[in-house]
């Protein structure tokens, strides 16, 4: 095949059909190149200023969030963001969406976004300790929607496993707008010694640019800019962007690059995974963080097929390949280095001075370009924003209808978005490394550190059908339901990981929802003062037209300064009081309820007190620190009723509840309340410190039973009945064909 | 009833890492003459006799079950009456 | 006593047994590659958990054909003792050390869950320090863990009380429940529950310490008779 | 250059779990008369022409290494020249 000229390339618009307007194509010829770009030029241009690379049209939304605190070292622009956690230690961590790909080879997908994402971190010279994921699918009564789901979780499971990385927490929910475009977001954590921090920098003239890792082939290409492209049905034959995981090569990649930083520091000057637009972006970025030059031989690239051009192989998502930069003196023990773990690793290119990126193959320039033109002065857009006519203004409250609270509380229990996930994590080891304290199960998961009194709590949450009902405070309530997940652990949140996931930006309402939520979420943010710190954008999620909720998902991190004080959402001893704290409002809204009964979510969120939340936060925190409760759970979907029956679940214990609310508070989804449990001989100490924040609604009991009475009503529930429910949901909806 | 056999493999372009480590396990074996190793899929299927266009049956399942056209190819073979 | 951990490419409970080696039973531990030649100064060998070139093809069936190999096997006629715990289990039986072999499990799952075996022979090197019939509680995780041997082979194992550990209730289609075996001269010992993971309370169960405590322990009596 | 391709199942007497699942999943799409599936491990190998005797050849790596005769069995046709 011969490539079209630049001239060709002009008159038949083609970079239109890679994403570039013809206003920017315009600014590429005129004002960077001051010429015609060539074909491979013009992908490059094309993948460098598309969304997932340039994140063109979310860049100014994300300036809203905060990344600042005490603790951070490094925020978003790295590989992913750094925060202090004492000792000389720090935590690096970041999510990544590869909703796309998913769709397409549900499976690789998958397994490809757990890759990458540990590769962002393991290129910082942090080991990972931990995988988490995020996975919004259609409803379950979907045979394809069950293939997705079935695929999806053992493509994470079988790179995370494989790999040997725990895979310790997440959330699933289900909702028909992600049938055909799910949701799959991977969170990786790090940990690393201050001094072994390792930036992707391409610096210092003569100093060689070396490739590791698999060979190239022409997988994923134009990835990226797919990722930044909606489905549809017509579309569905993009083949040419399945990549292929070898989390085997991974491992050993790996490996080897922390060995590398933690012994050989001295040989290199920058190190960078090669991700999304592969070889160009990693390099290009590279060259621009140190504002330096390229010159790449593509000649000297491992090539997996035969003939590939350069456009090929400059584009390609091939996996498990890094980016060194090294000094030149060390060439030869770098090459043996890796050569002695059985990767290879070859010289491709050198930094020079000049601030262009110059590529060659056979001998041919194919391309001159600058590098700021590339990474730097990509677009920035304004899109328009229009309220979307669903948002409510009204302030009234959808009003659940309970005949039987016994009835109602058990469908609630069945739901999947509200029913145990076990299936699904029992295939993802979350105990290797022996460090899992908190497995999955619990609200946060909590991963020891070797060696000290430290552990970290994590956690992945966002419930999308609030962030439709009213994206701001639906937002706010994303991080404040990780924050509440990592307080109930016993952890202070010290830091955000973020995927923004909506529709295509260029529709106005989507782009009000995406702007709304941002905001909503780094207002709670920063009144928590929980600095967001990395973080990935995933737009054009819509099928036919139809956009996907606006499903943002916050990854939190929390440390644990005593492990000793880490607690579990279950009930420890019978006898041992419960209580609730925080207060129960009228909030039906967007909740589990209003779903189960209206099949739809609607109506005004009512606007949340931050700071009183921040005050309660610290609370729960102080009587853990204190040894004086022996469990705490947040509530979250399905309210009172279903955090209580959780609490039961985990040494099958039951209880016996008085609250001084109607029955259908017990599904209010009020956010930011716990319950726990306190032993009679804490009793008095207890009270004192929580005052009027909280209430003792009821003992935990041996009877096997749960009960409750509220105002005007009184429900009882056999433990084994309610469990085997709420336990066996997800399984029998997948085993049916 | 019949017996059909299936055989699934990536397509040429795709990444075939098991069949690289295997390849590399041959080569420290001492069989340095194999060259190249590919892995791939091998389904048995079990037909009733009744059916009446069994070509579109069998390609429906491997369309949606058995390969992903998108990174996968299959061919397979029908042999009557090999109970 | 002095342990070696073998590491194969692609395994990935090297750290935790090393770990349990020597900050559970504070005994000397190294580190083995796969290319090592020699075993000699070690008293006993463990091959680790993980995924040993990734489980490709089959687990243990690459790794079966690594350097070290021989070296195993030499150990192993010495009557050195030899664990392999999970993938060092796959592994085992691949170069013949155990018998029979493990498959996928019988749900085509991966499962990790913490599961009860019972000890069904405690007068190993392996086990002596717990009682007979004890109740165990174990980390699992594995894909390729129903351990499956023919007929004969399975009257053998019994016969000779080769059969260590078994699941409480069935996990994953194992014949007869069987969770570890061991070899005839009963020196190699392949299990595939991980102790290594169970060695403290905070982490769920501290089980598995035993295990390495006899382990050290018959080493000591054999060493002061 | 020849090619050689290996088929490697588990034994009859074997469950096969892949099987079952596909089994299954194949009656949940509709496709009835499907009585049984068994799935295995399909390879090509690439092999030099050169090889004096490729029978003992492949038989010694499927031996070794692509079939595990505790569980699996074999076999194998070879395609001279398939090139
Ligand atoms: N995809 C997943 N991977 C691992 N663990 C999961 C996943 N989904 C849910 N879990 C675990 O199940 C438990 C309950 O999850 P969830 O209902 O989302 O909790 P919460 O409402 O407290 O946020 C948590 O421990 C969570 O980590
Ligand atoms: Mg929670």
């Amino acid at each position: 095949m011969t490539e079209p000229t630049a001239e060709m390339i002009q008159e038949t618009k083609l970079y239109k059909s890679w994403g570039l307007s013809d206003q920017e194509f315009q600014t590429i010829s005129n004002d960077i190149l001051g010429r015609l770009p060539n074909y491979t030029e013009t992908g490059l241009f094309s993948v460098m200023w598309g969304e997932h690379c340039s994140y063109k049209n979310s860049k100014n939304v994300l300036r809203k969030f905060s990344n600042k605190s005490e603790r951070v070292l490094a925020g978003p622009g790295e590989d992913a963001g750094i925060i202090d956690i004492g000792d000389n230690q720090a935590i690096v961590f970041k999510a990544e969406s590869h909703n796309h790909p998913s769709a397409v080879e549900p499976y690789q997908g998958a397994a490809t976004g757990v890759g990458g994402i540990i590769r962002d971190i393991f290129s910082m010279g942090a080991t990972p300790i931990a995988l988490l994921n995020s996975l919004k699918f259609g409803e379950l009564d979907d045979s394809h929607t069950r293939y997705l789901a079935e695929e999806i979780v053992s493509g994470i499971g079988g790179y995370g496993n494989c790999i040997g990385i725990p895979t310790v927490g997440g959330e699933i929910a289900f909702q028909s707008r992600y049938k055909k475009n799910p949701i799959v977001n991977v969170m990786c954590v790090g940990l690393i010694d201050h001094d072994d921090v390792k930036y992707g920098k391409a610096t210092g003239k003569d100093n060689l640019i070396v490739y590791v890792g698999a060979k190239t082939g022409r997988d994923g290409i134009h990835g990226a800019t797919f990722a930044s492209d909606e489905f549809t049905d017509s579309k569905s034959t993009q083949r040419s962007a399945v990549q292929v995981g070898d989390p085997f090569m991974e491992k050993l990649l790996m490996d080897a690059c922390i060995e590398l930083v933690h012994e050989h520091s001295d040989w290199i000057m920058g190190i960078q995974d090669m991700g999304a637009a592969g070889l160009v972006s990693s390099t290009a970025e590279m060259a621009s963080k140190a504002s330096s030059g390229l010159i790449l031989e593509l000649d000297n690239v491992p090539q997996r097929e035969t003939e590939m051009t350069p456009y090929e192989i400059m584009l390609s998502e091939s996996q498990e390949r890094m980016v060194l930069c090294i000094k030149p003196e060390y060439e030869q023990n770098i090459t043996d280095f890796f050569t002695d773990k059985m990767l290879d690793a070859v010289v491709v290119g050198k930094v020079t001075t000049d601030g262009q990126y110059k590529i060659y193959q056979r001998g041919k320039m194919v391309c001159n370009i600058p590098i700021s033109g590339l990474v730097d002065e990509s677009p920035e857009y304004k899109r328009i924003s229009v309220k979307p006519d669903r948002i409510a203004d009204s302030k009234e409250q959808f009003r659940p209808e309970i005949k039987s609270l016994e009835d109602v509380w058990l469908k609630i229990l069945r739901q999947p978005t509200i029913a145990s996930k076990e299936y699904f994590y029992k295939t993802y080891d979350s105990q290797i490394k022996a460090n899992t304290v908190v497995q999955p199960g619990s609200d946060a998961a909590v991963v020891r550190i070797r060696d000290t009194k430290k552990a970290i709590a994590m956690t992945n949450d966002g419930n999308s059908r609030m962030v439709y009902v009213d994206p701001f405070i639906g937002g706010q309530m994303a991080v404040i339901e990780a924050a509440s997940n990592l307080v109930a652990a016993g952890a202070i949140p010290i830091g955000i990981t973020d995927c923004l996931n909506y529709g295509n930006p260029e529709k106005p309402e989507i782009f009000w929802e995406f702007e709304k939520s941002v905001s909503g979420m780094a207002m709670a943010g920063k009144k928590l003062n929980i600095p967001v710190v990395s973080g990935n954008v995933s737009l054009y999620n819509e099928f036919n037209e139809t956009a996907i909720y606006p499903s943002p998902m916050i990854g939190m991190t929390g440390l644990v300064e005593d492990i000793d004080n880490v607690i579990t959402q279950g009930f420890k001893n019978s006898g041992d009081l419960i209580y609730l704290i925080g207060e129960t409002r009228n909030e039906f809204n967007g909740s589990e309820i209003q779903q189960l009964q209206l099949n739809d979510v609607k109506g005004s969120l009512s606007k949340i007190n931050v700071d009183q939340i921040k005050d309660r936060f610290e609370l729960i925190l102080d009587i853990i620190n204190n040894k004086l409760i022996n469990s705490c759970h947040d509530l979250s979907e399905g309210g009172l009723a279903v955090a209580l029956s959780e609490a039961t679940f985990e040494n099958k214990l039951g209880f016996k509840c008085e609250v001084n609310m109607p029955k259908e508070y017990l599904f209010s989804e009020t956010p930011a309340r716990f319950v726990v449990s306190v032993s009679k001989d804490n009793q008095r100490k207890f009270e004192d410190i929580i005052g009027n924040n909280g209430a003792k609604i009821g003992v935990v009991t041996d009877d096997n039973r749960m009960n409750i009475k509220t105002i005007g009503a009184e429900a009882t529930i056999e433990l084994s009945v309610a469990m085997s429910i709420w336990k066996e949901a997800i399984s029998c909806l997948m085993k049916k064909n | 009833m019949g017996l059909v056999k299936v055989y699934v493999t990536y397509k040429e372009s795709i990444l075939d890492p098991q069949g690289e480590a295997i390849k590399s396990a041959i080569h420290g074996m001492g069989h340095t003459s194999i060259n190249d190793v590919r892995m791939g899929k091998y389904f048995e299927l079990n037909v009733d006799n009744n059916v009446s266009d069994i070509d579109s049956e069998i390609n429906l399942i491997c369309d949606d079950l058995l390969a992903n056209p998108n990174m996968e190819t299959y061919r397979y073979e029908i042999l009557e009456d090999a109970e | 006593m002095k342990f070696a951990v073998i590491v194969f490419p692609g395994s990935n409970c090297d750290k935790d047994l090393y770990f349990a080696i020597k900050d559970g039973i504070h005994a000397d531990v190294e580190m083995i590659d796969y290319r090592s030649k020699s075993l000699d100064a070690f008293d006993a060998v463990l091959i680790p958990g993980g995924f040993s070139y990734g489980d490709y093809l089959r687990s243990g069936a690459i790794a079966a054909h690594a350097p070290i190999i021989e070296t195993i096997k030499r150990m192993s006629a010495l009557g050195k003792p030899i664990m392999g715990i999970c993938n060092g289990f796959q592994i085992l039986t691949e170069i013949g050390l155990l018998p029979g072999a493990l498959i996928r499990n019988r749900q085509n799952r991966f499962i990790c869950e913490t599961v009860d075996l019972k000890v069904k022979n405690n007068q190993t090197i392996f086990t002596n320090e717990y009682e007979f019939d004890q109740t165990l509680s174990l980390p699992v995780a594995h894909g390729e863990g129903n351990y499956y041997c023919d007929i004969s082979t399975l009257k053998q194992i019994n016969d000779n009380n080769q059969i260590i550990f078994r699941y409480a209730s069935d996990i994953n289609g194992s014949i007869d429940n069987i969770a570890g075996i061991i070899n005839k001269a009963g020196n190699v010992l392949g299990m595939m529950p991980h102790p290594e993971r169970a060695l403290e309370e905070m982490l769920g169960s501290d089980d598995g310490l035993k295990l390495f405590q006899s382990i050290l322990k018959s080493h000591m009596n054999r060493v002061n008779l």
